[in-house]
């Protein structure tokens, strides 16, 4: 083949929204199940995103409605879905943008939301109108007097919105803000996960008041199980870590300090004078030196810098707003109703600049968690149902744990709840399904699992404890009959030896003994006590461990490895 | 009833190095019963006075670990060390061993007094009678093996019997000390398919025999062609099956007939490592009963099959597997295993790393192994 | 060598149905054995002549296949159907098999005109000296089961053994006629530890008894609880150990004191399924001798230990496994199990759930065993 | 708590290269090694896909350069980058937007390539400016007269490209494009990867001269092997079953047909008069209705209408530009040396309107291919890398092939090479990692996947065939003269038979049986008499089935699960 002459090739511009349109599968509208599920979630969460940044108590709203039969094609079938909230409302001026354009929002802040891309309201309603062909219906009242009203389309070429109607009328002096929008879905394969999302949800928004209507009028209510909420999230300046060369250009552009130091302590987060001036001078720059005098080749090696200086301080948590051991357990109680709970809060840590914390908490027995451990993931208040075996979190608890340790049974019922919430979560993909396994975040889930497990471990040993006294009554209750009989005709004898008062003194000391070890647990001493109890269990193989270990106690000499190394003849 | 003598008494009888009467036999036999009650009186004595007293029983006896089984060179066997250990009913982790261990006593000066034998299975049912329980049988096995430790007596003195089925065959007469055969007489040629070695064997008196070796064998098949090809007669021999790893009762059986008759014991075993760990443990003992004496014939002789007959007799074979290997070379390391031909033989079916056993003659006829292989053996085994 | 009767002579002795003379015994011995070497021979010939007529030898025999596997409610057995496999050496799938089986006879044809025996194990070996191979011995095991279905014929009268060790104990006065022990008695009550059942024993002709009754019992422990607490005088019973599942030899012998004696028999196993089917089996034979007779007893009783017996005694009992149950409802179905005692216990089997073993008695002590147990149960035995 | 006052909500837009500089892990540059892999291949990609459309074969070359020691960073490092083609080069008016703009390019058509989303190259050239600060330069030559080149940064808040230079020079009448770029990379990490990369590209573009240059200057040559190259794909109009609301209100907008017949034959694939007419009348619409009259639930309507139809042809593979047998025979016959290799080209079909073709390859045995099956995925011929176990094809080949009806051994040295090319292939990210699993795609892979493993299977059939031959003959030349002793001793003669006779005549019998028989392989037969062969290699398993099987055949009254069932005793 020769090559021939070259064809034509074209080149055009698309919008924003137009490429998501195109790949929509990209941000979780691949199928008519997952669109459903996907709208209903992006759209609560914009709910409640608004209202925590308000620091009201939620109350949100998610009606489904099956649409006309007639619009049914196979599976699919139009709903209208309606998510009404109590936030804060949307300034009408803001009205169209936020919720018809892709890539405009008010959530591009080094701060932590639910939404991470700013275009998830938008691409539900760009789903319905390119699947039913109807204008999206959009209330709001900001400042508790004006209802806003807009019927609206989006075009996509242009990724602006076409308002269509727009009224006005008077508030009854509350806020919030109602999605109303008319999508073609398949509700009968989205519900489960649905409701999971609700379910989830309703563990760690404990302070929310949440209602889910079913195609069929069925009202599921979440009610609000605490007033406690957490702080409001707040923006913060980037971490030194966080920053490349590109965010220090900007910033130096914007700045008007004299002085690198004056920039540094102004622009990045937790850099006061003293450390900047360290910085500096390890990184070669003058304090002095202005900002805006910084070459091309100054600005890299500066970057570079601040990545490999290693006395900056981690982020603090004040951007962050973690659920707290308080909500998390009000939350846990409430939807798991477990025997037990307990929490680890790790402290704030930093991938890459972003601050980030991690809450793990474990939830055992009751009569709601099956046998087995359960794994709900959380990020930034998200529940992440899609994908678990990619997640970090299933890989730490499945892999990297050593659960022997803990000496917790393997079938026990059990739930841990991860929760991370970042300025920036990693998640591998725009659906928001898992998060990719950086080491830092590796490192805080492992710390707080371990934490939890051993918070477990000691409650289990705990229980054990108390049962152990009963049966240690029992054990010598008896043993020591038996031994005094057989003695007594093995010698001869015609009377019994008084062994009762043995008996009562022993059953005191062990207890005593006993009641220390169950303070300290779980411990060998005390676990091998258990095994010994266990005997009567008829659990042979525990037995014989914990006869050669009491055997080696009392004679050092003795090897434990006795019975395997023994000759096979 | 009563029993004649065998017939072939014009053939030279074996000197008896000391005949036993019937009276001595009954003596020695009434004796050593009266030594073990009164060892089993006094550990039921020691826990009555320490419940009077207020203080917890205890038992002391020596540790069966492994770092206390050490190899005594001048026996040639396992013994158990110094150590000791000490099993207390004061203890929660102890009591219920305790009780067991001094159950067993108890239960096993019933069956001396009452002159009854019995299984280890069956101890471990009877102690339901007594409200005692094992969870298994290995739990029990195991409190046996601990008050041989105790009294540094095997189970079969405390009439407790494993089902093990091996069995004997030549011109050997026997006198029976059982309850309801006293003084009965057999010679152990009489039934062609071999005698069981079970407690009545193990406990009669040798009277009279002519032959001049023992021959042991591992497998029952081997036994009844030796006896077919008539190898009691061609090498005037009392031929034992061991069946595989030979009982203790055997094993008790073969030193008797080692000492009392003065016979020269030759084991012929299956061509692997655990054909010669067979015969090792005929000769030195086992680790397992470190804790007992009397179970060893230090001057037995292994005459095979050993590796290089393997290469020798070009034998079928089988690979040796892993697990072949592994004890190879563990057993290399056993100092049982010091000097000529057990580390030679070790070293070769490391080498070859093939293994074979006793049928595997019959691929040159089935009268090759006594017509030629036994021949040769026993020729070499003069110079062993 | 010569042996005298048992002593117990003033005992009212068990009138033979037919005395043998020692004449008898040989040539009945004699003709057995041309027969069987003129059925090996025509094998021979069939195939020597179909290959000097161009044509590929075959041999054609009932398929063991079990939908040729039918009950005879007559026999009370399972027999072969009428279907007929053909193996063929025209046939690349058969030629291997063919050579074998015909190795085989020649084989056993040899070992016949010797008068050796040999064991399963031997022939897997022997084969290598004719340039014959069989990859393992189950392989060679199937050959030899191929060549008794050809014959009809049991591998013991071809002279192959398996290694099983079942015994006999009690007053029956036996005459060999093994090669050098013709001639031969010898009274089986002559030690305690009974007599292994095996090629000598298994041919030999039964000359004398004071029996009434023969009582089987599946292990060895409580076989020689049984001599001890003298079962054998107590209910003038000669006592069999049949070892766990009975071997074919062991059950060839039942039959014949049965038949040839006119003994009834009786059969205490453990308490749980597969202790009913080793009864089943001594009783109705096993499908996988279905090509073979003179296997079964069929008036034999099994005794015990019932499953309702677990609940009648409070045995202490096991948990039946997953398998225990399947088998259980296998034999439900099984037409050998119709009737009476067998289903009715399979039933309580799979309603308790529980297993025990003949050991368990031991926990009312050792002698309840026999004292209460057996003597419950032969009363309840007249009533079978 | 009370809802307090609202917090100021601020609303800010950012442009689309602002939002993948936040998001970059989204593109495939999460970190320093996978953001070197992710720029080698985009760029390499760009450049094999400008070639092929113009019908010339690629020669590509890629060089990686280490930078100054000084610009290391931690593992990182600066490297320069180029890659350079023979292609058309791109015009000088295009050229700092096609690299410089994101949602800017020659790929937003409906027609096959490699590049799905537009924005692999600007992505590599943006990444690499915000971690090195310098700019890119890019050079390219279009009409063979001259050559432009440009040093050209991003303005990523702006989304456009700034010029820093632009230079002319003559050409020697060759067209193409080169890109220099400098970035922080990772290449220790990152070097297996691209190896991977450009072996697995060798095996789908044979035809292409691709060179390999490392930092080490070590140079990889993966040279041409074939001239023959796949048409290049052209354009195609959607697919009815692919036409959502928004697609067809834009179809209608554009259109001047006069009536909706036209208007179908005009803008749909494969839509001729007849079937417009036959599905306007199933959908309800007049034939001579004007598109434009179309209200906006007509549009829903139509669309669902769309959906339902059954008899719109599937969308012909004109569009698609398959590797075909010879190529990829080529292709595999290179790169991996098989004994055997089998190809599967699949007819064209299509998922939700988008059409694609698969390609399945099998190579087998030679020295180069280890033991167990290897998956190798392309897509567009992309080889993908990542996240294997999130495949289609890897569910396939792993859950839905049952392995055992093809009598292949489970260790065979095989290796499987999936090729899906469509208009628009199914990410399920934009790293271009892995595929949805569309039940149509599902289908399409399961299908040629069982094709080729049924020539697999033939050829191994064949291959013991003649073995077999040889078998059989020793086989009868071993037992017979055994037959003829056993039974001359057994019957007591003297003299053997004459067995000779039987000997010959079997033997060819069974020869001509046998060549039957391996003309038609794999069949039980084939495989039953093979497996009595193989007794003598001492598999008593196979053995024991062959022998219950053989006499099955002749006494059909016998049950073959004889053993099975048998008596326990």
């Amino acid at each position: 083949m020769v090559a021939s002459a070259s064809q034509k090739v074209t080149y055009s511009e698309i919008s924003p929204s137009e490429f998501f349109y195109r790949n929509r599968d990209l941000a979780g509208f691949s199928n008519p199940s997952r669109a459903l599920y996907t709208s209903v979630r992006e759209l609560v969460e914009n709910s409640l995103d608004a209202c925590e940044q308000a620091s009201i108590l939620p109350e949100v709203e998610c009606k489904i409605e099956a649409g006309p039969e007639a619009s049914k094609a196979g599976d699919q079938l139009q709903f209208i879905l309606t998510i009404s909230d109590n936030g804060p409302g949307i300034e009408a001026k803001h009205l169209p943008n936020a919720f018809g354009r892709v890539f405009y929002g008010s959530k591009y802040k080094l701060k932590q939301s639910r939404g991470m891309f700013g275009m998830g309201g938008t691409m539900a309603i760009l789903y319905a109108q390119i699947t039913t062909n109807k204008a999206v219906t959009i209330s709001s009242c900001f400042d508790g007097k004006i209802i806003h009203t807009l019927d609206m389309l989006i075009d996509i070429q242009e990724n602006k919105p076409v308002i269509l109607r727009h009224e006005t009328k008077e508030s009854d002096g509350k806020t919030g803000t109602s999605v109303r929008l008319t999508l073609m879905g398949d509700y009968l394969r989205a519900a489960q996960k649905i409701q999971d999302y609700f379910k989830q949800t309703a563990v760690v928004t404990p302070y929310a008041d949440i209602s889910l209507i079913d195609p069929d009028g069925k009202v599921t209510k979440y009610e609000r199980a605490t007033e406690a909420t957490p702080p409001p999230p707040t923006e913060t300046k980037p971490h030194p870590y966080g920053i490349d060369v590109e965010a220090l250009r900007r910033l130096i552009k914007l700045s008007q300090d004299q002085s690198l130091a004056k920039f540094m302590t102004a622009n990045f987060h937790r850099v006061g004078d003293k450390t900047a001036e360290k910085f500096l001078s390890f990184a070669g720059f003058e304090k002095s030196a202005k900002p805006k005098s910084l070459s091309n080749e100054d600005v890299v090696k500066f970057v570079n810098a601040l990545h490999q200086f290693e006395e900056f301080l981690p982020p603090d948590a004040s951007c962050l707003s973690p659920l707290g051991e308080e909500i998390m357990n009000a939350g846990i109680m409430k939807e798991l109703q477990p025997e037990f709970v307990a929490m680890s809060v790790r402290p704030p840590s930093a991938y890459s600049g972003f601050p980030f914390i991690v809450e793990v908490g474990i939830a055992y027995g009751g009569k709601q968690i099956p046998q087995g451990v359960r794994l709900l993931r959380f990020a930034n208040r998200i529940p992440l149902l899609y994908d678990e075996a990619n997640d970090v979190a299933f890989k730490v608890i499945n892999d990297e744990i050593d659960w022997k340790r803990y000496r917790i049974p393997q079938d026990a019922p059990i739930a841990i709840i991860t929760h991370v919430c970042s300025t920036k979560v990693p998640y591998k993909t725009v659906g928001k399904e898992y998060l990719a396994d950086r080491p830092e975040l590796e490192r805080e889930l492992k710390n707080a699992t371990r934490d939890i497990l051993r918070k477990l471990s000691t409650f289990l040993a705990r229980k054990g404890s108390m049962e152990f006294q009963k049966k240690k009554l029992n054990i010598y209750g008896k043993y020591l009959p038996l031994i005094a009989r057989f003695a007594t005709e093995l010698a001869g004898q015609k009377k019994y030896p008084d062994y009762k008062i043995l008996l009562k003194n022993q059953v005191q000391e062990e207890e005593e003994r006993a009641a220390e070890v169950s303070a300290e647990a779980p411990k060998d001493t005390q676990l091998s006590l258990d095994a010994s109890i266990d005997r009567e269990n008829k659990t042979l193989e525990t037995e014989k461990d914990s006869e050669r270990f009491s055997l080696n106690e009392e004679a050092p000499g003795d090897e434990p490895e006795a019975e395997e190394e023994r000759d096979a003849f | 009833m009563k029993k004649r003598l065998g017939t072939n008494q014009k053939r030279r009888r074996k000197e008896m190095p000391s005949k036993p009467s019937k009276k001595d036999a009954k003596r020695i036999a009434t004796e050593r019963r009266a030594e073990l009650l009164a060892q089993l009186k006094s550990l039921g004595e020691k826990a009555y006075n320490d419940l009077n007293l207020g203080q917890f029983p205890q038992f002391a006896f020596p540790s069966r670990s492994v770092s206390n089984i050490v190899y005594d060179s001048k026996l040639k066997q396992y013994v158990l060390g110094k150590t000791n250990v000490k099993r207390s009913s004061g203890n929660i982790k102890h009591i219920r061993p305790f009780t067991q261990l001094l159950w067993l006593a108890f239960f096993a000066d019933k069956l001396v007094h009452d002159g009854k034998t019995s299984t280890l299975r069956d101890v471990y049912y009877s102690s339901q009678a007594y409200n005692m329980e094992f969870v298994d049988q290995a739990e029990s096995d195991e409190i046996i093996t601990d008050l041989e430790a105790v009294l540094s007596r095997a189970r079969e003195q405390l009439k407790i019997y494993p089902e093990e089925r091996s069995a004997i065959f030549g011109d050997l007469t026997i006198e029976y000390t059982v309850p309801g055969y006293e003084g009965n007489r057999l010679n152990l040629s009489s039934h062609p398919d071999g005698y069981l070695i079970g407690p009545s064997l193990s406990t009669a008196e040798f009277v009279d025999t002519s032959a001049e070796m023992i021959i042991a064998v591992e497998k029952g098949g081997i036994f009844t062609r030796f006896v077919e090809e008539k190898v009691h007669k061609k090498y005037k021999a009392i031929l034992i099956d061991t069946a595989g790893q030979a009982p203790r009762s055997t094993r008790y059986m073969l030193r008797r007939l080692n000492k009392e008759l003065n016979l020269p014991v030759y084991i012929m075993s299956d061509g692997d490592v655990y054909g010669e760990h067979i015969a090792m443990v005929i000769i030195s003992g086992s680790a397992n009963a470190a804790h007992l004496r009397d179970l060893t014939v230090p001057t037995a002789k292994w005459v095979g099959v050993w590796a290089s007959d393997l290469v020798k007799y070009k034998l079928p074979t089988d690979p040796m597997t892993e697990a072949d290997i592994k004890r190879a070379q563990e057993l290399k390391k056993d100092p049982r295993y010091t000097g000529g031909v057990w580390q030679r033989e070790l070293d070769i079916f490391l080498k070859i790393k093939r293994k074979s056993e006793l049928e595997a003659f019959s691929k040159y006829g089935l009268t090759f192994i006594v017509d030629n292989y036994l021949k040769d053996k026993m020729q070499e085994a003069k110079s062993l």
